[in-house]
């Protein structure tokens, strides 16, 4: 014990949610099963978030769902999932296998705020941590999107959700609005705890061969390091807003804990990794928190939260 | 994504065909290894995974072995040349070989068009040295893939049919069994078995070898999106097909709960798997 | 005369002004002074835009005000410019060298409509060949961005600008909104008689080493081919859009052929280069075009005008 | 941007400075060719372009010779070991020497801290065999740079200062007209000068140039935003001296009406070059 205290400490708090490290699979990467989120935890992931669930099991859409892009990929997944109640053994077979280790957020969402309340009902049911709304996903119309690019539409759907159910809420936000500051407020005045940001960047690829857009949903979300320096920057806007003081889960393009301390420093307090995993595999994981320990000893601090918001002047 | 004409379309056998294209970025191809993957987009169809079957040649080639069974590999077959379909991978792990060829035997197994899988790792076997038996499976003599890549890459190629109309009748785990039978411990321990085809064939390849002693590589398949590891609907019991595989060793296999037993479909749903997948 | 029929023709024409070929130098980019944009003429391009102009000089934001980061780069210029008045004998010069063989357009900005009026009829007063309103510079607060997100004020802006110019208006979009074609639509109705996009992403750099954000301004404009698929699909929804009929001209991380024909495939009529000249040099002008006429010719294709819309299902 | 500690400050002369880093992008760096240039952030002040004037050493280090002449090299030369900057670069064309050293001379031609771009060159041209003559130009004693190296690195190193406080009393361009006096026209063919300083001095070398049938190459300077070739800040009669130099040859140096006349604002206002710029 009297060692660990040079071993600087990992952990933090997100919303009440303790993490042993604050590295999170994103929605929608290697967690349609729980196998493959416990996964993850045993490669050094501090929480995972499952795949985007909704009442009903979807098929989402049919390949080429994913293209390779510079500096990324674009997929247009079209939100696949078994349904809430068809993921509850993937979550038990999680929970057997984590022990508790790591936090499970259940992201979801729905065609109507009706349907998001009983969402997220029917994920607490499963017994996890913490709810992530997806208001951000722009490859299923009607779904997802279009409740997060409304101040309006936003705070009433979290109100909804937060009057129905216990857990921590946090709301998954998109860059592509013209001002991310102003949809976060609204997701705090409707009481969530925290805030993901950001969700894909609307993009597409269209060969010039066959002359047609290469995904069968034509559009899709654009993901990776080319994204990155779009998430910082929605981070450090949102954290940077004195009356903004939820906490906020950083994601776009982390791939290694020089990233990492990126969105720390700019005010996220988490993060998620997602499109990294498919070069890097999922040990990324322990490679960042093997970086974090070893940028933390080299400039003599002791704790990754003290790292959050450095550079966005937070508490200056 | 490469999107290039089709160079030629060869029948290889009842409802099979080798799809030809020549890759432009051929250094990435160059580094495949036996037993990786290529997304193949038919435009306007589908995309599809598919083993590379064929590498080399000049003008430098790449070839799919497809078996129609439905709509992508229907229209697979029945692509013609100058055609357009787009390319992206090489994906996943291959086939690993001993280091040094002293003293190695490997033993390909094959079923059905599963032999796309193994015939470039059993070709690439014998190029290192490694002493090579090749068995191959198939429905019957009209599916039987590849004759004369099997003969000219091995002295020691043994056919089986499912109705005997070429080589034994019977299903090719026979012919394992009896390969594998009159080793001592200590050639087991120099044996390594390279296997492809129908997944009950797998499953029974498995529990032929588990415990004897021998080593054994499976290439697996299932229902693939991404074929990156991002998407995870390639999922098998916390493993991703795709870019942990499709190429797992036996040790792996043997704790597969799924394996044989369980795929995903599209929404990520656990479905009993029925029967073989083709 | 006879053999130029083979030779495929890359000239097109934009809201009244022919090009020769469909590359413009993209604002910003080069054009600080008439010997530059004369340079890129003579290495191919088939038009210039200026760097974007306002009535009064602007020193622009103290350095750093670039940052290189994995697929581009991120700007925060902050509009330098010698004013409209001071740009005169660049404009002079540029008329001298390039003796009408190549348009020049200028792009303007303000702090108000009224601004963006004066600035209007005063670079008109220079002689282009047409106006670009820049309504989506990130980098300068107060100016550009705020003009061009909001439909009701776009609609003004651009009806005040046509009411006192003869030249072809065009309008430059931010790709920093969740629906670009609402705001393409309200330039249409404005009278606009095109429209560019996709004008930089709002982005930041942070360094971890010293935890403050490398840009002076703090946050900037991210360029380059990270964003070409986010700038593709900007084009291919306009362009999709049956009721928007101005053309339109593509930009966002071009620096090939093929991704020329992309833009177009998407539906552009012409395109502008930026970020990659920083690379590729001026001479991108020169290969590209060599680039579209072997495309043309293996495709069996007579005009570069026969690309346009052929993805986005244009006139389908 | 590579952000890293300043591993050495070496006082050269009055108010200059050399800042020694030590890059972890090596390979990037040993590419670099004498005469290009880095931008170097100093947090919190500006970004200003410098020359490597050092470029070597174990562990790997790169120097900046800066002379303290406004805020950035104030900072810059108040630096302490161990403080952070950023580099990036190496930026645009350096000098290109004869390709077989055969009959060649190399002139340097150096005035004040300009050596800081030609120093690094002229020690190449010694280290690829061109015989080389060393003309070094400064005010006084006291702000004459680099002797050692200089010494070390030719046989032939003639100094010049403005009040003969060291060497003979005049300017560089003295030294010039003598070195290429007796040439004959032969020789001149095989006469390359290389030259950096104020740009008064520069217009000097190239009118003494002009006609003489002896190559040289200039290295110059304008007012530097983004060092890449995009924002044209540094733009000289449609040169981009960040990317098409900043070392030119004297063909082009001709060509350009505005060398010695005009220089660009940070607004991009064309404003007349009074005297030197340092
Ligand atoms: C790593 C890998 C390598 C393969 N190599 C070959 C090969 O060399 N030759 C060959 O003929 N086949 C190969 N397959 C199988 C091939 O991908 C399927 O036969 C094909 O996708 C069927 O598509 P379809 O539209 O013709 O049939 P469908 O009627 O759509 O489906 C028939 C069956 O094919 C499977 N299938 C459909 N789409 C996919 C998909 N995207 N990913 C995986 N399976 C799918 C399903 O399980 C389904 O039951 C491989 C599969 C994998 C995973
Ligand atoms: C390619 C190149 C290589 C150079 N190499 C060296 C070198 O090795 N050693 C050295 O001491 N100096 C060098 N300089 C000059 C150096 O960049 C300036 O002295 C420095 O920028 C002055 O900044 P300041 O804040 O100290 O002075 P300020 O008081 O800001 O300005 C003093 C003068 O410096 C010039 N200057 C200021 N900022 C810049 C800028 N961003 N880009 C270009 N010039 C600027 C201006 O012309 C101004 O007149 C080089 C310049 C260039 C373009
Ligand atoms: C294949 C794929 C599927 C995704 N599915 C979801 C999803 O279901 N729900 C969601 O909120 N985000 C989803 N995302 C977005 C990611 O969670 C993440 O916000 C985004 O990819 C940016 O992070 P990254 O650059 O690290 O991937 C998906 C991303 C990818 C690449
Ligand atoms: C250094 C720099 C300066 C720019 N200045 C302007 C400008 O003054 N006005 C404008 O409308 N766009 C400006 N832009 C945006 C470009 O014109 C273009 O829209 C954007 O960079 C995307 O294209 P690219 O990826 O080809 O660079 C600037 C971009 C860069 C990189
Ligand atoms: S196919 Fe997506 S993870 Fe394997
Ligand atoms: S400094 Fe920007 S173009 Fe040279």
């Amino acid at each position: 014990m009297a060692d660990d205290a040079t071993v600087p400490d990992l952990s933090v708090e997100f919303a009440g949610i303790k993490l042993s490290n604050p590295l999170l699979l994103a929605s929608g990467i290697a967690d349609e099963t729980g196998a493959s989120m416990a996964r993850a935890v045993k490669e050094g992931a501090g929480g995972v978030v499952t795949k985007s669930l909704s009442i009903q099991p979807r098929q989402g859409h049919p390949n080429p769902c994913i293209v390779e892009v510079e500096g990324g990929l674009i997929n247009a997944m079209g939100l696949p999932n078994p349904g809430i109640e068809g993921f509850r053994e993937e979550i038990e077979h999680y929970k057997k296998k984590t022990r508790g280790r790591a936090p499970i957020i259940a992201s979801v969402f729905g065609s109507s705020i009706e349907e998001y309340v009983e969402a997220s009902t029917l994920a607490e049911g499963l017994g996890v941590d913490g709810l992530e709304l997806n208001g951000s996903c722009p490859n299923a119309k009607g779904l997802g999107l279009q409740f997060g690019q409304d101040p309006v539409v936003i705070i009433e759907l979290v109100r909804e959700v937060k009057a129905r159910t216990t857990l921590p809420v946090l709301f998954k936000l998109t860059p592509n609005t013209h001002d991310i500051v102003t949809l976060a407020r609204a997701v705090q005045e409707g009481g969530a705890d925290g805030i993901v940001a950001i969700n894909t960047l609307q993009a597409m690829k269209i060969d010039i061969m066959t002359a047609r857009p290469v995904l069968t949903n034509t559009t899709g979300g654009l993901s990776g390091p080319a994204i990155r320096p779009v998430g910082v920057r929605c981070v450090f806007e949102m954290a940077r807003a004195p009356d903004i003081r939820i906490p906020i889960m950083g994601v776009g393009g982390i791939s290694t804990w020089e990233d990492v301390i990126e969105y720390m420093m700019a005010g996220a307090t988490a993060v998620q990794v997602g499109t990294s995993i498919s070069w890097g595999n999922l040990n990324v994981f322990g490679e960042m928190k093997k970086g974090l320990r070893a940028f933390l000893m080299g400039t003599g601090r002791r704790s990754i939260k003290d790292i959050t918001g450095l550079a966005a002047g937070v508490g200056h | 994504m490469e999107v290039l004409r089709v160079s030629n379309v060869i029948p290889e056998a009842r409802n099979i065909a080798t799809v030809m294209i020549e890759p432009k970025d051929i250094a990435r191809f160059k580094a495949l290894r036996p037993g990786q993957f290529v997304m193949v987009w038919v435009p306007g169809v589908d995309e599809v995974p598919m083993s590379v079957s064929f590498l080399g040649g000049s003008p430098f080639s790449l070839g799919m072995t497809v078996q129609d069974i439905g709509e992508a590999t229907h229209a697979l077959c029945s692509l013609e040349k100058g055609d357009l379909i787009g390319i992206r991978g090489p994906y996943g792990k291959g086939f690993r070989f001993p280091r040094s060829p002293e003293g190695w035997m490997v033993i390909g197994v094959s079923g059905g068009v599963g032999t796309a899988s193994t015939i470039l790792a059993m070709e690439e076997a014998s190029r290192r040295g490694l002493r090579t038996v090749e068995l191959v499976g198939a429905r019957d003599n009209g599916s039987l893939l590849f004759r004369g890549r099997w003969e000219r890459s091995s002295s020691d190629v043994r056919y089986i049919t499912d109705d005997g109309s070429s080589g034994r009748q019977g299903f090719v785990t026979d012919l394992l069994r009896e390969a594998i039978g009159p080793l001592t411990s200590d050639e087991r321990r120099r044996t390594m078995v390279l296997t492809c085809g129908p997944e009950p064939m797998l499953v029974s390849v498995r529990d032929l070898l588990k415990g004897s002693g021998i080593g054994c590589q499976f290439s697996l398949e299932r229902f693939m999106k991404c074929g990156i590891g991002v998407c995870d609907s390639c999922s098998l019991s916390g493993h991703r097909v795709c870019q942990d595989g499709p190429v797992f060793a036996l040790s792996q296999v043997l704790r597969m709960e799924e394996m044989g037993m369980f795929h995903r479909d599209r929404s990520g749903r656990k479905v009993p798997l029925k029967e073989c997948v083709r």
